[in-house]
């Protein structure tokens, strides 16, 4: 299924329950902490939590999120003051640190959901969103299968990572591998490269791949698309590379235009705009008192492939115009 | 056209806190020397840097040949013809000494700078200063009166109407001085103005027409060199009379040297000093420039490494490793360059007052801000520093009140020994008479004094011994009784030859 | 350096322009959000503040030394790291141990960058304080194998986590080391020491201060301050993560100094302008949060600030010094 | 002071110490890699230098001032940006007027932290810079919305992709551009009264050198290199993105030049140092990804090297005074 048509219709099914939410006890103060808003994933998961805000008058949402997916101090400090601000009624958060922020909400009796990341805490009522590692399988398992079409006897795997140490990073990490060992691919794990989750790092470590492995490899997964693309592209040069699958994570619109560029091959896509829609729907429902939100709400993930490539590329933009 | 090449009317400039001129007036015939002379902190060095338009003058006037002017910066008065040679010394250390002499003026060929020629040009002019040295060399390897050679040569290089020299010769050896006096000369003789200040009354009565004196940032007169004599110079820059320019005091000769220095060696610069220092006697050191006396000190107040030697005080060998030790076992030193070794410009007189010994003025481990200011007042007033307050930035002080600072802080350090590295340099005719009774207080309380200095005078006014070095060896010693007491004897030993008997 | 000289100070030595800064700030957040002046908070604020007080006071002596500490942020990490490194190789469960461990590490570590300095005669300690950063930075990924170590016992967490009436124990404990550090900077010789190797250290070593100590003594209590920035951070996010190392602690550090009238020449800075400095970095970073200001806007506001608060400083000192001249002048007449 | 002057250096100024660091440095990694004297991949060290070497010229001017210039990094990523923009708001898609726009903004960036320093009279420049280095970031993040902007024409991915035979275009160009900066810096006025300005700022005002455009220049000239470097990564990664601008490419210039021979204090440094320092830093990464090295590995190691390379340099010109000293002291004999 492609991220487009079901968040139209969640949409839908929304502007239905709204009614049910004004009928409850009015006006809400909803805080969302996310890990950042500099990046264009973040970018969408703010755009659905505000787009709630705009589908329900009574209910006011405030998005932040720190500087960089590392600054995990400021994080921190966000998440303190808005806990100690009054004012608001719910929480949704992205953390960072999730056992970080596991300390920080202890005793909050107000509803807190987690979402693109879980926090495993009596406190947090829900996770909305995929988790990482889902989402990479996936991804390890369709690289593998596109690998198989495009004619690689035996399927090796080299990552390029992001941030050492970094949680989002190891989870993905962790996905890429367990999909593409199941799918029957290699991956080499003393092979991978870290780029510090850049795109000219990931240039660099592209070619030293070229360097050691002259005769080609079947998959090179990278932990974000910027990465992802650069290391396409490096490759492309080298006609030992040209059919390796080049497999990026987000699957945001530049990442679609290079698939449809025919540079990269395809990237995991989280709903990043659902997330945001939903995590703030549940904390609302929580307020109005409904038992029954189930505690892993998936906003499902899917791969972006030359099929879909345009479709996304399409919705994506709609959500942000 | 004036009869002027320069002319300087009613200047006023103020700094914060400081009126440093109110109505002052110079001015300089063409092929004249112009000698300027007055206290530290009268104003002589502002009142050179309003001609050359480093400060602007908050009021007057100037005129070049009689066209009056305005100088924003250097360039503009450089353009209109006036070089100088600034008090202090502006030394590119890192830059070779053609690129220090051509800063700024650098000689260019096909758009690209023409270095075979300058380094040609400045080897010459160096020679012409009697300094034989390779003009690559970075100039922060060379002493201060290699320096302050390349800065008059900088002035000389471009062809000025007016030079004007800031105390040129505090930093210079007999020899240098006379060079530069020779030097001057001719550039009189080509037609140029000068205007040169020193503290040296003799050096102005021998090379100056006319002598301009300033007090209190002032102009007080101006007569041919003629009609002024030493009395009435001092008389009209101090305000006051002074009966002796040397007043030397006799203390009690200690029996046993206070210091003993046997064979120091340091590699290249010092092969095997000894001399001895006795308690109530003041020992001059004189030589040339380069000639090892400040490198002896250095090594044994341990601020360099020696490579052999020994050092008694009161009879003990002492092995000094840095300047702590010497400090401890009561050796002051006060070093000759007061802008790089002596104090911490950026600091107030409070600080730099006590920096030789905090102990002193604590109570354990905390200062004792009133004990501080006590003495530092003391200070000020017996060493008649020139300043708003004891909380002035050493920097902002007058070049001559920053050496009586320097003095200052030693005086505090309670020691036995002190070594004087040319104590003077840069003070006024009455402060050196201060600096003169500070020595003779202390050889009347049994201490040892060691003054190295580069004025004959001086070495002869107030020495009780002399040590004359050359090439980093002793070449004599001579006992104020001693028939070699004069400068004849002493200049033929420092330049290298031996005394009978 | 000679208009920087001139600096005139308010009586505990924070220049006043930087204190009329942090005030203005104050003002306009008060107006912009109403849970500015909200007991908890500022409370927060003070929080947020502590990690960087605690690592600028190690700064600003290196600073003042015409010197410079870039390993401050990564040596706090390092230290938070070993903490966990005991909890996760099931070392030690004794908060007391991991406390007093990371403390003698981090210090070590400072002795280390100061010995580099001064016994190895590097030119300057940006290069080994820098490779120092860097250095640390893979220790801490390695000792904790890159993993985020949480479950710290109470003890570790108590100076971190807990505080009187909301009134955070660590800040407390942050005024009170500053008032010390004060009066060691203004009032004892070691104190009046290191302004003046900054200033001059050649004319030091010659009046018989042992600079090389001097410097020694200041890179190694830098990294006592790291440690209890270490321990403090680890107990407030109950967590240590390696990768946390590359947030630039260390600029932050560098500027709150800076802001607080400190300079790279040395010489320079006190205690209140730093503290003053210090917060007012909190203060904004505070301040985006409640006004939910975007990362883009988060950070062009804070570079125009770090301007702004320098730029009104220096200009109120010309202005200064120009009314000084003027009454000069009167006097004169 | 005394020991740095006596400075020994190869004919055209670089220092022998480091360029031995970069010898040892490249045989321990031919053994240890087969594939690193490989052809092609000293044509990827060449590629993965170019970044550096661009900004890295900047620095050097700004550090012989006495100076220094965070911003440099962020600026040439804002320029990446701002091309980004160009395309993705539909302005132009013609590579040639996208390059052109990002030349001049990054010059004009450049003036103005050259202004901020000299007209403003900010006490240094490492806060101005600082400042302008959030500014910048955040403005990279606005002009693109936050988001990767792909796509690029092919005339801009030019100077950062094509090659002569695999000897990157863009290489080429660093060769010529060090070589005319070393005629620049040894052989013009300008190029002296940067050294003057950074030796004795003082001494260079007294000989009519106008320092502040001497500054103003360095900082312009370091902005129009930054844009350079800009466009570059721009066309080498195909890609633009706002979060790269706090990337530490400033320590990774700042240490190259430092390597190469420059000092905090100023009036030091020279072009073929600085380029030395660029090989080792960039010698040094390509080894990381040949040996794939973890993060932590890669932190640890470049750290050491940092300090080691400037070590080695110290220790080799002590021991050479020393060997003088001895000398005259024999002659003297
Ligand atoms: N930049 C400055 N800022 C403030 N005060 C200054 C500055 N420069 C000089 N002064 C003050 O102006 C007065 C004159 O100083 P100046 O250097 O002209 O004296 P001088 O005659 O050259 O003394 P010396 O013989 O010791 O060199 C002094 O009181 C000094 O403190
Ligand atoms: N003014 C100088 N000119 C040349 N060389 C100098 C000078 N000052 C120091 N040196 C260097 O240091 C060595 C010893 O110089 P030192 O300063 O001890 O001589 P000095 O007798 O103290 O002369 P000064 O009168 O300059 O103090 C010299 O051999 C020379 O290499
Ligand atoms: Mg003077
Ligand atoms: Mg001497």
């Amino acid at each position: 299924a492609c991220g487009g048509t079901t968040t139209e219709d969640t949409k839908g099914s929304e502007s239905a329950d709204t009614s049910t939410a004004e009928a409850g006890d009015g006006n809400y103060n909803i805080s969302v902490i996310l890990k950042t808003t500099a990046s264009e994933y973040w970018g969408y998961v703010k755009a659905g939590a505000e787009a709630y805000g705009k589908d329900h008058p009574n209910v006011k949402v405030e998005v932040k999120g720190a500087s960089s997916e590392t600054a995990y101090d400021e994080q921190l400090g966000m998440i303190e003051t808005e806990l100690s601000n009054a004012s608001n009624d719910g929480f949704v958060i992205a953390p960072l640190q999730a056992d970080m922020v596991k300390t920080k909400i202890a005793g909050q009796t107000k509803p807190i959901a987690a979402v693109d990341t879980d926090i495993d805490a009596p406190e947090v009522f829900t996770f909305v969103g995929t988790g990482n590692e889902a989402a990479g399988k996936l991804g390890g398992a369709a690289a593998v299968e596109a690998a198989k079409a495009a004619g690689w006897e035996e399927i090796k795997a080299i990552e390029i990572c992001g941030v050492q140490g970094d949680s989002t990073n190891e989870a993905r990490k962790a996905g890429y591998m367990a999909g593409i060992e199941e799918a029957g691919g290699d991956f080499l794990e003393e092979e991978t490269q870290y780029a510090e989750a850049t795109a000219d790092k990931a240039v660099n470590c592209m070619e030293a791949i070229m360097q050691k492995f002259p005769d080609g490899i079947a998959i090179i997964c990278a932990n974000n698309d910027d990465m992802a693309m650069a290391a396409a592209r490096t490759g492309k040069a080298n006609p030992n590379y040209a059919n390796t699958i080049y497999l990026g994570f987000d699957g945001i619109q530049a990442a679609c235009q290079s698939i449809l560029k025919g540079e990269l091959t395809m990237s995991v896509a989280q709903q990043g705009y659902e997330m945001g829609y939903k995590s703030v729907e549940a904390v609302v429902q929580k307020l109005d008192g409904a038992t029954d939100i189930p505690d892993f709400i998936d906003s499902g993930a899917d791969v972006v492939t030359l099929d879909n490539a345009q479709e996304r590329m399409d919705t994506l933009k709609g959500y942000l115009a | 056209m004036s009869e002027y090449v320069v002319e300087l009317k009613n200047a006023v400039k103020l700094f914060p806190g400081v009126v440093a001129l109110k109505n002052m007036h110079l001015n300089v015939k063409p092929g004249e020397i112009l000698g300027l002379i007055g206290e530290n902190g009268a104003g002589k060095s502002t009142l050179i840097k309003v001609l050359t338009g480093v400060h602007q003058p908050d009021e007057g006037e100037i005129y070049v040949e009689g066209q009056l002017k305005k100088f924003k910066d250097p360039n503009e008065s450089a353009a209109a013809g006036i070089a100088c040679v600034y008090q202090e010394l502006n030394i590119e250390p890192l830059l070779s000494i053609t690129d220090n002499i051509f800063i700024n003026k650098w000689i260019k060929k096909g758009g690209l700078l023409d270095y075979p020629t300058m380094h040609k040009k400045a080897k010459e002019v160096m020679a012409s200063l009697g300094q034989d040295i390779d003009p690559h060399k970075p100039a922060g390897t060379f002493g201060m009166g290699v320096q302050q050679m390349i800065e008059i040569a900088k002035a000389v290089l471009i062809d000025a109407k007016m030079i004007i020299m800031d105390e040129p010769t505090s930093s210079l050896g007999e020899k240098e001085v006379e060079q530069l006096m020779k030097t001057c000369r001719d550039l009189k003789a080509r037609g140029i103005g000068i205007v040169f200040v020193s503290h040296k009354l003799e050096e102005l009565f021998e090379l100056c027409d006319r002598v301009t004196v300033i007090r209190d940032g002032e102009f007080i007169e101006t007569r041919d060199t003629k009609d002024w004599d030493n009395d009435s110079l001092i008389t009209a820059m101090v305000g006051r009379s002074l009966d002796n320019q040397f007043p030397k005091e006799f203390g009690q000769k200690s029996a046993e040297p206070v210091l003993k220095v046997e064979n120091l060696q340091e590699g290249g610069v010092l092969f095997g000093v000894d001399f001895e220092a006795y308690g109530g006697q003041i020992l001059g050191f004189a030589g040339l420039v380069g000639a090892g006396r400040t490198e002896t000190m250095r090594a044994i107040f341990g601020a360099d490494p020696i490579d052999g030697g020994k050092v008694y005080i009161h009879g003990k060998e002492v092995s000094i490793k840095n300047p702590r030790q010497a400090i401890n076992n009561g050796i002051a030193f006060l070093t000759e360059d007061r802008k790089g070794q002596g104090l911490v410009l950026a600091q107030t007189i409070r600080t730099n007052l006590i920096l030789a010994n905090m102990k002193r003025f604590c109570n354990g481990p905390f200062l004792n801000e009133k004990k501080i200011v006590e003495s530092g007042q003391e200070h000020i007033k017996s060493l008649r520093i020139k300043t708003p307050s004891i909380d002035e930035i050493v920097g902002q002080l007058s070049g001559g009140n920053q050496q009586k600072v320097v003095i200052g802080k030693w005086l505090n350090a309670d020691a036995d020994i002190f070594i004087f590295d040319e104590p003077t340099r840069g003070i006024d005719v009455g402060a050196k008479v201060e600096v003169y009774n500070v020595m003779n207080s202390l050889v009347k309380a049994g201490k040892c004094v060691i003054m190295i200095s580069s004025e004959m005078p001086e070495i002869l006014g107030m020495s009780d011994r002399v040590v004359v070095m050359r090439g980093g060896k002793v070449m004599a010693t001579v006992d104020r009784d001693s028939k070699h007491f004069n400068q004849e004897d002493i200049m033929k030993a420092a330049w290298g030859g031996t005394l009978d008997g | 350096m000679a208009k920087t000289m001139t600096k005139k100070k308010g009586g505990n030595g924070v220049s006043l322009g930087t204190l009329a800064a942090l005030v203005v700030l104050c003002v306009i957040l008060a107006i912009a959000s109403p849970n500015f002046l909200n007991y908890n908070n500022i409370m927060s604020i003070f929080k947020q503040c502590t990690f960087n007080a605690f690592v600028s006071v190690g700064m600003l002596l290196c600073l003042i030394t015409a010197g410079i500490e870039l390993s401050v942020g990564a040596n706090a990490i390092f230290c938070s790291c070993l903490m966990g490194m005991l909890l996760q190789k099931g070392i030690t469960d004794n908060g007391v141990v991991m406390v007093i461990v990371a403390l003698v590490a981090g210090t070590a570590i400072g002795l280390i960058n100061g010995l580099l300095l001064t016994r190895l005669h590097l030119p300057h300690p940006f290069v080994s304080t820098l490779g120092m950063k860097n250095v640390l930075w893979g220790a801490a990924l390695l000792v904790t194998s890159s993993q985020i170590v949480s479950g710290f016992p109470e003890t570790t967490a108590w100076f971190g986590g807990s505080d009187v009436g909301g009134f955070p124990i660590a800040f407390i404990f942050v005024i009170i080391l500053y008032i010390v550090m004060h009066i060691f900077l203004t009032k004892t010789t070691l104190g009046r020491s290191i302004y003046c190797v900054g200033g001059n250290p050649e004319a030091a070593r010659l009046s018989g201060i042992n600079s090389a100590n001097v410097l020694t003594f200041c890179y190694t209590f830098s990294g006592l301050m790291a440690a209890i920035a270490g321990v403090y951070t680890t107990g407030r996010s109950g967590i240590c993560n390696g990768a946390a190392a590359i947030q630039p602690y260390d600029t932050d550090a560098i500027a709150a100094c800076i802001i607080g009238g400190a300079s790279f020449m040395g010489g320079k800075g006190t205690m209140a302008g730093t503290m003053v400095g210090v917060l007012i970095i909190g203060v904004l970073r505070n301040g985006f949060t409640l006004l939910s200001f975007d990362t883009a806007l988060q950070n062009l506001v804070l570079g125009l600030v770090i301007i702004l608060a320098v730029l009104m400083d220096v200009t109120r000192e010309r202005m200064e010094a120009k009314a000084r001249r003027m009454a000069a002048a009167n006097s004169a007449k």
